[in-house]
């Protein structure tokens, strides 16, 4: 492979990993929300974390270009205030692959959550756990499979995140080519369908990695949930 | 003391369950009562983890609930240690970690058992580093003991907490809990079936059928009538207060208001005050003095009252030693036989082996140090 | 010069790849700092240099969005030309190509058969579908034809639908065509048949003082460059 | 007949089981241990549930599980109806339909009891709309007592099933649980801590201890023996094969070999054979013959030896009537006072009332219809 | 609305609906091999079920076209023994969407039936169910909120479904245009901000109300299910 291909394999892996790494978080906030919550504005909630998932990715980036971009109403105040661009930048395809698989974390971290056995929360209640403590001590463990899963999902579509990086945050070698858009960019080259038949078969290795690392840790959790 | 009153419907036209009583500042209370009657509602209610649709509970001065005002103390703000009827013990801690979940988070200032010592006195010392998921059903219940033993509540709440505990085992635990309860003087809610652990923890008895209060009282005075449904049940009979007067060669003389008792159990020094029930089908009762027979307790008694029994061809004898009532359970061919009336002075006969030693309580503070000792 | 200072970042379209690749290079050879291209689709560049892309050269595959960004005075208007040109081209697999002679009286319906399909860029968005549009409505065909066209999303998608047969003809690029071993040209459409197919270069506002950029772009469009753009199949705009 | 060998380890150096026991072809052998002792894993694995290391289950002619030949029966070949300690109701069936699961895949030449006479008896026909999620902790259980009836099994595995049922219902259940035995015959392998449950139901006792199997035999044997772990419990005592000779107004006289015994306990019509156990608790001895005494039975019996209590100060005695054993357990003091020693003849004293009624089993096939009625 | 508009949102239902119907049973199945059975190649299985998820759409769509173009080797033969021809149908467009969503159909699946508790799998052998029938009557009951989540995820990532569908099935109006495609066109052109924007709410209003019906039914099941 050549120095740019192994800059987007690295790249690539960058970007998923940061994307992960950033909505895991919000992800498991707003599935207890939507899960655990009855409020008026749930269905829109609920409606608005899985736009990314019902629109074209294109169109998701070029949202993104337009919320964020320097000209945007969130991206111009980033950049005046904190002189912080997204667009073009490794954090900006990070950000876009964030929002894309941030319904697919959403999905599976409420799967999880929805199967915690809710008398164990109140078991931990009665010990005198209050809802910070009891949801970090109890619900967050039992849920972890979830999260897990999610994470991996996530992360296996983040190295495959196209068209929103692309529309968002451009092809730019070294800063936001990622795998899948190099393999684009092959596609786009006369006579390139065997260099994206090779990068394919990488992005596919990594997957492949990853998912093998998920199953081993996936694994021990549920021997340590006492599920083995 | 604790108040608990409550009103509380299952959907449009479930179940309904609609009680009031009171349990005192120390001291356990036991519900009692047929599967399905509500018992372990009741406790949710109190715990906190049902609100009920009207109610007020009170512990001491604290007010955990009061529907009418809007007060709804959240259940990990009102420190009431749960023994759920399911361990409910969490799947992803180890066992040690599990009993130290309520620990660590107990006021600083409450005091209560040790580590150490209960879990010495479970016989879990073993089980410690293992995982929930690797217990039996037993096991996962004493651990569930220990750790509401270890949250140092102000309130105990226990639904069938030995249910799933082999004879030997509750043999064991069930003094500690008796021991427990005198050293924490904090109430405790103690949910049974079981008479035996009755007559080891409670002191005062609430009985319930289809989520109504039948009757509440001290455990003397219900085991003494029989016109309750706990007179139905064969181990039914009085509990008689006693105090230790001597220990020699495995028999202890226990002095009762109105006579003297023999027992094989092990009550405890001299001047241990505690509670035999004389299960009334343990007691007969004969006109003439018994001569050469094995049977050490032969006390003078008035038949006071010849009652219903609950079997045909059964009656219960009221039979007064001193100011102290025993009930006895002969047969009506026996009264007939033997001409019973109300007024006539009978002996009445009881076994000293009858007396299990669970069935006394230990309320002096001269217990020996030992094994399951609980430091305060 | 020399390798020194920020390297000079080309916005260019995604059909423009292999050729601004080549030059790339050739640029790097002659000691300046390789540039870094980004390609995509032309709407999206246009886009993206409007959000403050840090573009310093438009590349565009289509005059309406150079036209864009140049109402929204994003462009060095005086740097704006159009060097290249293209030609359009009917292909068809490369088993079953009969030549085709494409004036205003060919009937391509019938050439199509009963399920045969036409593949070219969607003519809504994609420049090769908006000229062969154009073309086919020059010949007449438009309205007999639109029903049937399949419509891809970029030229080269619509090269792999007529490679893998899937539809027996195909309207491209003569320069796609060239690059791709699986078709062949059975007939170049009169020139007069659509608007000029045409590239414009442009320098972005932000690149105006920077003379790398204008240098790179110089080269682009200068002699030196316009034998490589011959090599991948483009012609010198009229 | 039952045969079960097993070996098996849970981990590298978990807990490890080797028992072998056999069960007879129909009645109930009980599993009795402390918790933990390896009890739920052993109905586990003649469940099919868990393969063991090593072993061999066999059922009449059928082999249902050999390592040694490679054979192992999936569970739902092995028909094996398994009432488990947590009920394991399905949650997303009603009650109904709970029931009726095992009850469709049963083979059709199979018989057993019917629906309608199974939820009678449960007393559970109000809940039967109902999901289990909505059910008491007992109400859980009896349903899955029902649902494992209702499969029309070979062998019956219950793992402590009435443990979470109250006292009413529990006598309620208990001998149906008997007349089910009696009429599928079918083995039954049963799990439980109480000796009630024991004397109701079991023929055969498999008393466990760590995994092992420290006794093996017929209930009257082992429960005579003072040398077991049983034998510590309050409630031990001797089982006795009795025929009822006559019922009137609530006192039935039984007949065994080696005197007669008169109960309040209604064991059904005359000729009816039943098992009564004589705690040894409540047997008394009387060197002369008491007079004017409640008491009903009075048995001339011969002291045979004098063993060994399980408390300081007790003793058992092992007294002959005719060929029965009965056991005593009376105060060492006693003894001295009585001045007895093997050989010399006594009268044994017994309370009529202390015959539970459902201490007696029911082997005649004369059973009465009625509420809870077995169609087979 | 311009006609095409609502042909396109119709087209959108019609092909996501077919997608989610058609990968159901395959996912539920694979879910369950990937769950329950240990074997040699499982980690591959589980790799190629996440294969659409790790490529770019468009290298998805190359890849199917490859496999299921009249030249390759799955669609030459369906062409000439059925006259079945996926390309440039709606038919191919919800191919193409099926397997773009088919490992989050999956990931779901596996996560509702990893929560299924297997002592209640072990009650229905005791009661004489094979493994057909317990699966029927218990595993896929309990699994089911997983089955509908997956359901409503891939129905939702089907209605914005894009790169495969224009690549393998291409932008053909009333039959593969879906409204992904449309929005794309419109982004696509100068001054179509406002054709798409209108076009992608049209797109979110359909995912809201499958979610809202997907909410309704979650909260029966979970009823159903006695978790209520
Ligand atoms: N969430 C619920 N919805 C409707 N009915 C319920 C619910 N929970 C319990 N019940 C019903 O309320 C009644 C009381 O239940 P509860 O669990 O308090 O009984 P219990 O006295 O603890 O019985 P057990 O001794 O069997 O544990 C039962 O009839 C039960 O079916
Ligand atoms: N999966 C497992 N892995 C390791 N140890 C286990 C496992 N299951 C059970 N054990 C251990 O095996 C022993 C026997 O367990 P089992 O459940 O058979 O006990 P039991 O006799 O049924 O007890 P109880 O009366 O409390 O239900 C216990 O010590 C338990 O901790
Ligand atoms: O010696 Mo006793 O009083 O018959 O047990
Ligand atoms: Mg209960
Ligand atoms: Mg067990």
């Amino acid at each position: 492979m050549s120095a740019e291909e192994w800059q987007a394999v690295r790249l690539s892996l960058d970007v998923a990993t940061r994307s992960v790494a950033g909505s895991l978080l919000p992800a498991v906030a707003v599935a207890w929300v939507l899960t655990r919550l009855r409020f008026p504005g749930r269905a829109l909630l609920d409606a608005l974390v899985h736009l990314p998932l019902v629109v074209p990715p294109v169109v998701v980036g070029w949202g993104l270009l337009m919320l964020f971009g320097i000209r945007g109403p969130i991206g111009a105040p980033l950049h005046e205030w904190f002189g912080v661009r997204l667009v073009f930048t490794t954090d900006g395809a990070a950000l876009a692959t964030a929002v894309m698989s941030f319904p697919l974390i959403v999905r599976s971290v409420r799967l999880g959550l929805e199967n915690v056995d809710q008398g164990l929360e109140a078991a931990a209640r009665t010990l005198g756990a209050g809802p910070v403590d009891r949801f970090l001590t109890v619900t967050l463990p039992l849920m972890s499979p979830g999260i897990l899963a999610g994470a991996v999902t996530a992360f296996a579509a983040g190295l495959g995140e196209f068209g929103a990086v692309i529309t968002f945050a451009s092809n730019i070698p070294g800063q936001t080519q990622t795998l899948p858009l190099a393999i684009y960019a092959a596609t786009q080259t006369p006579g390139g369908e065997a260099t994206a038949a090779r990068l394919a078969l990488v992005s596919f290795g990594l997957a492949v990695s990853g998912l093998l690392l998920a199953e081993l840790i996936a694994r021990r959790m549920h021997l340590w949930l006492g599920r083995g | 003391m604790l108040g608990v009153a409550l009103r509380h419907r299952f959907g449009r036209d479930g179940f309904t369950i609609d009680a009031s009583f009171k349990a005192p500042g120390d001291g356990v209370t036991a519900l009692f009562g047929p599967s399905g009657c509500g018992k372990s509602t009741i406790l949710a209610a109190v715990a906190g983890l049902l609100r009920p649709d009207e109610g007020r509970v009170t512990l001491d001065d604290a007010v955990l609930l009061d529907t009418a005002r809007r007060v709804c103390l959240a259940p990990e703000r009102r420190r009431c240690g749960v023994v759920f009827q399911e361990a409910r013990l969490f799947p992803h801690l180890s066992v040690e970690a599990n009993l130290r979940y309520g620990l660590k988070r107990a006021p600083h200032d409450a005091t209560g058992p040790g580590f150490e010592a209960v879990v010495a006195l479970l016989g879990i010392a073993q089980l410690l580093p293992r995982r929930p998921g690797r217990l039996s059903g037993g096991e996962r219940q004493r651990v569930a003991l220990g750790r509401a033993l270890l949250s140092r509540p102000r309130l105990l709440l226990m639904d069938e907490p030995l249910a799933a505990l082999d004879a030997a085992r509750r043999a064991e635990v069930l003094p500690f809990l008796a021991r427990l309860r005198d050293a924490a003087r904090i109430p405790i809610l103690y949910v049974t079936h079981a008479l035996d652990e009755v007559d080891a923890l409670a002191d005062r008895l609430v009985l319930l059928e289809a989520g109504r209060v039948v009757a509440e009282g001290s455990v003397e005075d219900l085991t003494a009538r029989t016109d309750l449904p706990l007179a139905a049940r064969r181990d039914a009979g009085v509990l008689v207060g006693c105090t230790v007067r001597s220990v020699q060669d495995g028999l202890a003389t226990l002095d009762f208001e109105g006579g003297t008792l023999v027992t094989t159990s092990r009550p405890g020094p001299p001047g241990t005050r505690l509670r035999a029930r004389l299960r009334a089908r343990d007691v007969a009762v004969a006109t003439e003095q018994p001569r050469g027979i094995s049977t050490q307790n032969i006390l003078p008694v008035t038949l006071v009252a010849i009652d219903e029994g609950t079997e045909a061809g059964e009656v219960f004898l009221r039979l007064a030693a001193g100011p102290t009532t025993l009930l006895a359970r002969i047969t009506r061919e026996s009264v007939a036989r033997l001409q019973l009336r109300p007024g006539i002075t009978v002996w009445a006969l009881v076994k000293a082996v009858t007396f299990d030693h669970r069935v006394v309580r230990q309320v002096a503070a001269h217990t020996p140090p030992g094994r399951g000792e609980i430091p305060t | 010069q020399g390798t020194q200072g920020e390297a000079v970042t080309v916005f260019a379209a995604a059909s423009l790849t292999d050729a601004l690749r080549d030059l790339g290079a050739q640029w790097a050879a002659r000691g300046n700092r390789a540039p870094r291209l980004s390609f995509a689709a032309s709407s999206a560049l246009a886009r993206q240099i409007e959000q403050g892309a840090p573009a310093d050269l438009f590349m565009s595959a289509d005059e309406a969005w150079a036209n864009y960004l140049q109402e929204r005075n994003l462009l060095v208007n005086a740097t704006r030309s159009s060097p290249l040109g293209n030609s359009l081209v009917l292909i068809s697999p490369v088993n079953a190509a009969r030549p085709v002679t494409l004036a205003r009286d060919t009937n391509l319906a019938v050439l199509l058969g009963p399920n045969g399909r036409i593949a070219t860029g969607d003519p809504a968005h994609v420049p090769v579908g908006r000229y062969a549009q154009a073309a086919l409505t020059w010949m007449g065909q438009w309205d007999a034809i639109a029903p049937r066209v399949a419509r891809a999303d970029n030229v080269r998608a619509a090269l792999l639908l007529v490679e893998r047969g899937e539809a027996p003809f195909g309207i491209v690029y003569s320069t796609d065509a060239a690059a791709s071993q699986g078709v062949r040209v059975v007939g170049t459409f009169p020139a007069a048949s659509h608007e000029p197919i045409t590239y414009p270069f442009a320098l972005t506002r932000r690149a105006e003082g920077n003379a790398q950029a204008r240098a790179l772009l110089a080269f682009l469009t200068g002699p030196e460059a316009a034998a490589t753009w011959q090599r991948f199949g483009f012609i010198r705009a009229q």
